[in-house]
């Protein structure tokens, strides 16, 4: 029946995912953005305790945990620091593309290695409108953007099928408009050799409904952080005799900007439970990512409009999450790819909101 | 994490279903066209109570009032109630409400039963004051309603400021005042009139009593004529000297000065009302959601019929209008899960509250813009939804009162 | 230069259109929305005052005012009763067709009468999805819904053309949604002969630019009237020990309302003095329809929802204005007809919003 | 009713969009990608002295100080000004502030010229003062900077909250405190610096200050570390047992304690400030409207270029904010057009403030959302305005705070 707990091991996984962010992250969030990568020894704790190979199946030596725990945790990493969370993640979402469309064995040939390799990074990028072609077991193209300034495994993603690609990558490097932690690169390929090819439209598909849930974790995490920051500033800070948290205006606000977090965090959870239970969930997955993409873009600049000045200041983490958030919100294929996903079946849909009775 | 409906409620829900669309949504339909609630005598209202509904959940004896008072006020609950296996009574009230409004949320108001004034019946009545009211709706020989009257002409949200004035009189109370918008009142066997016996005490001058039908000084019912949601009749009515016996005070008058004086006469004389209000507004929540679906689905099948589905535009808001419910849904659930588990949902509760009702007109609005000229005839069902919808928005709290509840626990916003 | 001033011919002008909108038409809309009419004494006072007549040219014995006038006045109209506004107005918008694509001659032949004989209705359809077939003179169709239930001229605008019919039309009465007050009834043609037809694309779309315009300046006095009534009643209402409107909840709500109608009136402004110096003003009107129809669509369910139970109930106009303003937001191809034509040039648009020292 | 624009304005509005295309754009790139604030030896602001820029709008002499406070403070204003032929300097200052800021806000407010100290010293200051800080400034001999401190780090729209202490010692006045988010302080001549001689008293308290360059005690100046806008400098300093010549206290002491004693003081001490706000609100919209127009104009262009004209979804976006951002436009027009005819514009000038800010916000988003991954690179023009706009909402008040001022009005909402 319809339950809103979360099993006791999923909260000791947040709980430490937490802990890890709030400690290891949050407070040097601008050190590894003028860094551009997060150190070795956050590298190493991270990878300690287990969030490196989270959702890496347990026969291959991971934790194989499934969607709702890799949310649960994107938000905590999100919260903190959404560029490190990337940079951390040594094969990100680019695991979904490998793990819906490759086979077992080149999972483990392919991926493996990296997880084996402190600091390595794979990365997916969305190839929908064909920047990179392929041909004749050749990629050519220009990505414009990658949040990266390292890429060791390049999986390339359209709407049919998934390209592993893991040489003759160069990379030109990027100011970045937000996630700089992880790096910023324009990415070119000029002939480089394609490793693997899988055409598999049903696999792709789910793994850009994966990768868009876990943009949309870490969005979920970066407008909590935003809303939750401003509102204990906004309790602090005082103006004409109380805090400006008590001026209705501001009060108001912060309660649509915690709606709009509640609001989120449940399509989301919604989406990571379909998934666990190997329903359909490309709808889903869109829409709790366009959901998180434009509650974002409420939430954060508001933030910052709630520290005012000092919202304006890099003094302070808002500003930086209003450009993590707006970068977030632009990755595979952005809002107008995933509300074409999610409203391409709407208008034949008998009932789109689902019957109450037919919940699944 | 779950969100799934087990198969007791699933049923129950495709048993709504089929009633929804064989008897509600046409009467629905038939009481707007009309301009009028449907008639007390109709014999849909037979039919609820051979199908077992329009009864109490009242169950007789002694049982926990506590408990009764979150239980849902649509059908009767589960038995059973183990996390993880059956839905609690505030779910299973949620999603009952959303499939009743879906067809028609005025005939759903309309429902034989003792309606609203069964919570504070539940909860404040004595066993004695139970048996009189209550008894009559287990097994009740015809339909019946009871009505709950708090609103007056001259207040809205603020409850506190009520006007209508009791006072003692040996052993009875005078009732003096003018009530409004209750619902079935003026078909209802007796209606809780709530009153105050002093108008400086605020809050803790305020009593509530059992009113009956034939009570002299009870009268001047007026159905109210309403934008939309005409099926069932909201109503004025006066009382004018209205002589009710002393015991009628629901619980009695220990009830309302117990403890440390005014602070407990306060705590108790509203803690029937503010106690249904978590399990209420998250249902309230979830009626707006059963409009709104009704909107999108008729939006949707307009889209389909007319071939609108290949542009973007009609996509793209179709979609942002089921995401918002989708949301709406989600935190009606989320709500009443918590209160299932004896767990504060006051934030959330408001939050669902506050939500739904702004994503359901939309959704209407959307739908009239789909519909175009065909929303203007006044003879589609959208442009009833469109006409329905707004008053989710008002009762049980406005969505401004709804951000001020949210506010003062998120930021400990002060009472002005 | 930039000017907000009224010349004072215009501000008499809107002065009388107020006077005889507050005292003739608000106090009896209940009545006239039941009567699905107005009552003779009220129409005569209407013509008497030269309201009828506004744009009909000097020429022909009108007052030949243009476009701002009109906007004035039906702001004034709509803030009473827009469906009494339109019952009232015996050419309505059908003379924007006719003045914009028919021979003076023409003009005078076909709607002269009309302004002569008290009660006619000359009513424009927009045709811009062929509901009705225009063959070898003949018309066949069914309109689904017009604020008429009299119609003497039926005028239909599509993209490129005006045709005319004064025959044959048959009326079905339907409720309405709103504007009661001027009739609503389905239109069936079953070969009506066509009187006139005129192909003049440049004129029809200035035609239809000109009945968008109508309808804004309508849904403008629909909302300002919503806004100010609300806005009324939440200062005389009391709650929790002071008016409603104290409570900043509401305050900024009203805000926002008094804020949506201003910039609804500047757009509605702009586009008129923009058709009277005869420039382009096509975008410009579809524009100001569509802001004017969203914005009513947040003022005029918020005035029901800040008067509460009592928005709900038909003891009060707001309702009834919700209703309106709905009605009037669907006309003349809606608001998707308006964001097409509204948004046709703007990629192509060196500079959309206008170049400062090129406004025109 | 009329929206043409003077030929001698669009003259002035062309000169300044081909030093904008030229000039001001490039430099606002530079400085944004170099991460600080234009150098104030950077040849620009002497080609700006040599076009005329950079000035004073004092006259000289014992022109009335009122008039010249509600002129514009960017160029000199139109010698004329009768209605329906020119643009007033409200209106002007309002059109050339949009085109200014629609090639580079950051570089406009790093303009040499007296900036927003010369309000003050125009409205309150003696002539001698006026003389003393205004003349250099009427042919400069280099480019030269006023500058104005207000804000504190502690405090940020309630001006009444500034702790910076002033007292009087002897012939001086000693300042203690700590000033931040001051424009182009650093290299300014001097600063208007607003302090308390008695925090107890509020605004009636508060002094305002002229302080020069090399006064002891001012210093520790510390360019801040922006979201954007890099071009100017936005600076924090502090003033240390700050000796000020009592001759600096603008209007001298008579003006802050005639009249009724306290009251009077209060009125004159903010009259300075909360007089020009009624222009510079909409000047503040205007440039808002700037940045959105510069977002838009590249959106377009972007769409353009990617052959994204068939997209409604696009198409419709672009409309939208050039709907939002053409209301604005003339919200800060009629606010302009009204302080130029001496008539009330707080409403008004608060709408414009309050809605030219979120459209430009909006149009930001939409360019981002546009431009996708590209957008993401932080190399483009639209990225950058993204992180400028947001200021722009902050500044001479929130929105929050233009919707509380308009409720005062609207509805007499109380002070709380």
């Amino acid at each position: 029946m319809i339950d809103f707990a979360l099993d006791p091991e999923l909260e000791l996984l947040r709980e430490t995912a937490r802990s890890f962010a709030q400690h290891r992250l949050r407070p040097h969030d601008r050190d590894f953005e003028t860094a551009r990568g997060v150190d070795v020894a956050t590298r190493d704790a991270f990878t300690e305790i287990g969030l490196a190979a989270l959702e890496w199946p347990e026969a291959l030596g991971g934790a194989g945990l499934g969607a709702l725990a890799r949310a649960l945790v994107l938000e905590e990493l999100g919260a903190a620091d959404a560029g490190a969370a990337l940079t951390l993640d040594p094969l990100g979402p680019a695991f979904y593309a490998l793990a819906e469309c490759g086979e077992a064995a080149a999972l483990q040939a392919i991926a493996q290695p990296l997880l084996e390799r402190p600091g390595s990074r794979a990365v997916l990028a969305w190839n929908g409108v064909a920047r990179v072609a392929l041909r004749n077991g050749r990629a050519t193209g220009v990505l414009p953007w990658l949040p990266a300034d390292r890429v060791d495994l390049l999986v390339l993603l359209d709407g049919d099928a998934v390209a592993v690609i893991d040489e003759g990558i160069a990379l030109a490097p990027l100011r970045g408009a937000g996630l700089r932690a992880a790096g910023a690169s324009e990415l070119r390929l000029d002939g480089a050799p394609v490793r693997a090819w899988w055409v598999n439209p049903r696999g792709a598909r789910r793994a850009l409904a994966r990768a868009r849930l876990y943009a949309a974790s870490l969005l979920l995490g970066v407008m909590r952080a935003a809303a939750g920051f401003s509102r204990d500033y906004a309790l602090q800070r005082v103006a004409f005799g109380k805090p400006i948290a008590h001026h209705q205006a501001l009060a108001f606000l912060i309660t649509d900007m915690a709606m709009a977090v509640d609001g989120s965090r449940l399509l989301v959870h919604e989406a990571a439970v379909r998934l666990d239970r190997g329903g359909d969930a490309e709808e889903a997955c869109a829409t709790a990512f366009l959901e998180a993409a434009e509650q974002a873009m409420f939430v954060t600049p508001n933030a910052v409009q709630i520290l005012g000045g000092h919202g304006f200041m890099q003094d302070y983490p808002v500003e930086k999450w209003m450009r993590e958030a707006r970068a977030l919100g632009l990755c595979f294929g952005g809002v107008d790819g995933a509300r074409e996903d999610a409203g391409r079946g709407i208008v034949a849909a008998h009932a789109p909101l689902g019957l109450l009775e037919a919940q699944p | 994490m779950n969100f799934k409906i087990d198969d007791e409620l699933r049923k129950r829900l495709a048993g709504i279903r089929e009633l929804g669309r064989t008897q509600i949504r046409p009467l629905g339909l038939e009481a707007d066209r009309a301009g009028k609630p449907v008639d007390p005598d109709h014999p849909f209202y037979a039919l609820l109570l051979k199908l077992g509904l329009g009864r109490t959940r009242w169950l007789g004896g002694e049982l926990d009032a506590e408990q009764d008072a979150t239980r849902s006020r649509v059908g009767s609950p589960p038995s059973g109630g183990e996390r993880g296996h059956k839905a609690g009574p505030s779910l299973t009230g949620v999603l009952l409400s959303e499939e009743l409004a879906y067809w028609d949320r005025g005939v759903a108001v309309s429902f034989p039963g003792p309606g609203l004034g069964e919570p504070p019946v539940l909860s404040m009545g004595t066993p004695e004051q139970k048996e009189r009211f209550l008894a009559r709706f287990r097994e009740p020989d015809r339909p019946r309603w009871g009505s709950f009257a708090m609103t007056e002409p001259g207040a809205g949200s603020d409850v506190a400021a009520i006007r209508t004035s009791c006072k003692r009189d040996g052993d009875h109370w005078i009732l003096d005042g003018d009530k409004s918008f209750a619902a079935n009142a003026s078909r209802a066997d007796w209606i809780v009139v709530w009153a105050t016996a002093d108008t400086s005490l605020g809050r803790a001058g305020h009593r509530a009593f059992v009113v009956e039908r034939d009570t002299p000084g009870l009268g001047d019912f007026k159905i109210e004529k309403k934008m939309g949601l005409k099926a069932y009749e909201s109503t004025s009515f006066t009382l004018r000297h209205c002589r009710v016996p002393a015991s009628h005070l629901l619980g009695g008058e220990a009830t309302y000065s117990n403890q440390d004086g005014s602070r407990g006469a306060k705590r108790a004389g509203f803690k029937g009302a503010l106690q249904s209000f978590n399990a209420t507004r998250p249902m309230i929540g979830a009626m707006a959601v059963g409009i709104g679906r009704a909107a999108l689905d008729e939006a949707a099948a307009f889209a389909r019929e007319h071939d609108l589905g290949s542009d973007p535009r009609v996509r793209d808001r179709l979609e942002r209008t089921r995401r918002k419910l989708r949301v709406a849904r989600l935190l009606c659930w989320r709500a009443a899960w918590l209160a299932d588990q004896q767990q504060p949902n006051i934030v959330e509760a408001s939050m669902a509250k506050a939500h739904a009702p702004a994503a359901a007109l939309d959704a209407t609005l959307l739908g009239m813009e789909l519909l175009g000229e065909v929303g203007a005839r006044g003879d589609h069902l959208i442009e009833k939804l469109f006409r329905d919808v707004k008053a989710m928005d008002i009762v049980e709290g406005t969505g401004q009162i709804q951000h001020i509840v949210i506010a003062r626990q998120l930021v400990g916003l002060p009472r002005e």
